[in-house]
């Protein structure tokens, strides 16, 4: 493991503090742990707070600001957030008109998010959620934990905080958050695992000709592995899926193209070109294109590509002035 | 059967076998889930070990309700609310006592493992700790209830959770996030179900 | 050779092809090369071009845009573009008020840029250029090549770039983008080395344990190796030889945390943790601070720390409106 | 000496060359530069290849004006210029002849290092290709004026050019990439005179 860091056991706090250091107005970090919140709290509209796991920077702390989240709870690298945190965190940012947990689909993080709604409600706050699942990588059942919560999650950021920065109230941005959730899909594939710092190895390993198809953002295996093929065809495979989930024909989309840490984006363009070309010829219509990393996975070679049908109302909102460290328009 | 300060003892062993188990516990997980159980575990225990000097004198039920309340603030991911849920619904159930006979234990594990069922909206079969903790319990309880001697029902009953865990190699995960895998995550055990037996062993060895 | 393409004598035609398909508000590709220019030409002030081999992205075609470029030109992966190719961008670009180059300091671009400018002029565009030099790794003589130019350039691009969106004429402009050259400077490290595409193999090999400090921005050898260290130890390694060139103290700097391309952002945040604490121990004070991929390595992992010495014009050019693909101010 | 088929014939075996020692050039450069010498000098070459078809029947000044405006247009990098600055002034040396002798070529040679010099303000003993080719031409200037010989000017002038190459092991760039590298390009020689050093070659190999 070859990593620039002190020690293993203060990777967290460090990269935290290290952030509000970086953004003193945009951020800043309460004592109780790793949790980080708009410099200036903004009252008189419904407080957004999201979080997970380390290691997705800049996710979630880079997208606390203006017309974004309140408040980001960082869990220890790959591990969802305790519910005292996440608590304290709801504690710093409510409002009288409620909050809004914006929820990535996994076992751990929604436990969490419910326990510590659970104490913030006993306090007297309205509390409501989504969750995330965007990952059409792993099929989706009823009698399963569904699918996980990926890059899409960035959108709901975006949508459901321009919309709480209009002023509108919780049922409103849950709705909203709600259309972000049911029209946005997304497929990802890795060239090359990550280290979680405290593991001090890779997740799985791969060969020189390699790669891991259906990855998610955790350094977990994907669906499967097969011989690594050329970007035009690898950018093919994973929008076939995405398409083949819920209709895009017609529609007009926002297309995310998220690098997952290593990947250079140099290979982030190469993959936007063949995917402007893919949609082009299926008569999708893109509206907009956000390639960088936005949800990452570490030191994780690889990329995710993300498609959110819109309408009117989600267009409005996704062009809403937003000015957080990561993620300004 | 045991009193408070055997609790803690016992609660204290877990702690340094889940230290000793840490990497073998992370490299279960690093096959079907995302490499962390035994760090975890491990980050939560060490606190846990940290409380268990202020908690001596304590009742039981206290006790248990301390070491699942450390658990949920401490360890996060889906272990963390599980297990923590786990210990306090057994402290509940167990209650203000000082001493604690078998019939005792199989009220707190009973109390514990529904805690999980509701936390985790799983069932037997989902290939998670559940695996070895309810197969274990039904051994524990059948015996007991024939026999009336714990020691020996608990042998049984982690015979049963050793099972258990052979028997998570053979599903297909449903629950947790190994069922991202699909027909991966087969013939590989769960960590979960590794860990909970793990702690089934510490108290056996020590009753 | 991992990686995310299709072909290696086609790499920086699609890449620049498909960021261009990412952003066609902002810019748009001349049809004579990998040349790119603003989607909308603006009369009426000083036009600014710059560029370099490809393989540093976002820079240069992702700082053209409203505040910054007009032109970005792009070679061939780490090798100068062209004179024809900076020619052509030149002619696209240039107003009555002429053009400026920001060259940075190799052999091979300043040369290319040369001849390129004594084409234009032949033309009658009036053509000055600043040649950045940040680098500090490289002893400074006039006998030699003198240093390199690295992210340090970027500040270039948005100080000079706000200055000519203001309407100033050629020798503003110029004198502007030079004080930043004399106030700015660089030192970077790697953890790993970087594979040209067409070369197939890394440019150097780095032993788990090793580091390799004074590097370049084209996955040439540094100035020496040394056994890798402690985020903090690096980083005050860096920063140590930063301040020893020019005088910073009591000074107000804008901080660049640059990242090579495979450097997860939560490292480049642990290090920007320590740089904070180094400058504010030595009475350095922080006007802004940058935390990204600005200048890389393709994907190389490591990092550079650039330290610009403001002054008030400095300060509100850089804090001046920017619209660019990867810069927004 | 040679006539402008000649020219051609032997253009186009510096561009085989170079293709067949891409790779060898690329890995000198790897270790004091950038490692795309030879990627760089291939694609230009390859460019200068398909152009020559054009050129037969073309004067010899009017060939290498082409090949030096293929080259600066082709490889980008500080060989591009370099390369295509020699070649171009060259031809303007050389003027609209269709047939050259050791006399012409000598003051082609000339003009190509004046126009390198001017382009990269270097000089001999920097470590670049210069330290090939200066050595090379007083050879053949030397050798010619005493004996008339060209061919074995020309040899001399190879053997020179190699022993430029040695030289270069054993100073400090100071032009160039190399130069930030300071003492650690000690002991390796410069992929430039190693291109240049193999033009000469191919030349004499076919006179
Ligand atoms: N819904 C659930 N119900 C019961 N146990 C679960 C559930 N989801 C996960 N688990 C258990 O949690 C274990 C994983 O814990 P851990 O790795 O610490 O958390 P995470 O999966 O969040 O990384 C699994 O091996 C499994 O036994
Ligand atoms: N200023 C200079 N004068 C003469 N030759 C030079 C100069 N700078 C570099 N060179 C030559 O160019 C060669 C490198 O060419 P190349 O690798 O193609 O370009 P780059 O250095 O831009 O990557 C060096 O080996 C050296 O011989
Ligand atoms: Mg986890
Ligand atoms: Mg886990
Ligand atoms: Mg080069
Ligand atoms: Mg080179």
């Amino acid at each position: 493991m070859k990593k620039l860091i002190n020690s293993v056991d203060n990777v967290e706090q460090e990269m935290i503090v290290g952030m509000v250091k970086a953004y003193p107005n945009h951020v800043r970090k309460l004592d109780c742990g790793n949790v980080v919140v708009r410099a200036h709290k903004k009252e008189g509209k419904v407080a957004l707070i999201s979080g997970g796991g380390s290691g997705h920077e800049p996710a979630h702390g880079g997208y606390v600001g203006e017309g974004m989240l309140d408040c980001a709870v960082a869990g220890a690298v790959f591990t969802s957030p305790t519910p005292d945190q996440i608590y304290e965190g709801i504690k710093a940012i409510a409002t009288d008109k409620g909050v809004l947990m914006v929820v990535k689909n996994y076992t751990g993080d929604v436990m969490n998010f419910e326990m510590a709604a659970e104490m913030a409600e006993a306090d007297g706050v309205s509390v409501k959620y989504v969750v995330t699942n965007d990952d059409v990588a792993v099929k989706d059942s009823l009698y399963t934990t569904g699918r996980r919560g990926v890059a899409g999650t960035v959108f709901v950021h975006k949508i459901a905080g321009a919309k709480a920065e209009t002023g509108a109230d919780l049922d409103e941005v849950h709705r909203v958050a709600q259309k972000v959730v049911d029209n946005v899909r997304t497929m990802g594939m890795a060239l090359t695992p990550c280290t979680v710092p405290a593991a001090g190895k890779p997740g799985f390993e791969l060969g020189e000709d390699e790669m891991e198809i259906g990855i998610g953002i955790h350094g977990e295996p994907g669906t499967h592995r097969e011989k690594i093929r050329s970007a035009d065809e690898i950018v093919t495979m994973l929008l076939d899926k995405i398409v083949a989930d819920i209709d895009y024909s017609g529609k007009e989309v926002a297309v995310m193209v998220n690098g997952s840490g290593a990947t250079p984006l140099m290979e982030l363009f190469i993959a936007n070109n063949k995917i402007h070309d893919y949609l082009t010829e299926k008569g999708i219509k893109i509206y907009k294109t956000f390639v960088g990393n936005y949800m990452t996975s570490i030191e994780m070679a690889g990329f995710s590509i993300s498609l959110l049908r819109l309408d009117d109302e989600l267009k409005e909102l996704l062009d809403a002035k937003a000015d957080t460290p990561a993620f300004k328009a | 059967m045991t009193d408070s300060n055997k609790v803690i003892e016992i609660l204290k062993q877990i702690g340094e076998q889940i230290q000793m188990e840490k990497d073998f516990l992370t490299e279960l997980d690093n096959v079907i889930g995302d490499g962390d159980h035994g760090i975890n575990m491990a980050r939560g225990f060490k606190e846990v070990e940290k409380k268990l000097a202020d908690l001596s004198g304590k009742d039981i039920g206290s006790i248990l309700k301390t070491v699942g309340m450390t658990l949920v603030s401490t360890v996060g991911g889906a272990s963390g609310p599980l297990y923590g849920t786990a210990f306090m619904r057994a402290g509940s159930a167990i209650g203000a006592k000082t001493e604690m006979d078998g019939g005792d234990f199989i009220i707190g594990m009973e109390a514990a493992i529904s805690g999980i069922e509701m936390r985790g909206k799983a069932h037997e079969g989902e290939k998670t700790m559940l695996d070895a903790l309810i197969p274990a319990l039904n051994a524990i309880k059948k015996s007991y209830e024939e026999n009336n001697d714990f020691k020996a029902a608990l042998t049984l009953g982690v015979e049963a959770a050793e099972k258990g865990i052979e028997y998570t190699k053979t599903i297909i995960a449903t629950k947790g996030r190994a069922s991202y895998l699909g027909e991966r995550s087969l013939g590989h055990q769960d960590p979960g179900a590794t860990s909970a037996c793990l702690m089934l062993k510490v108290i056996n060895s020590m009753i």
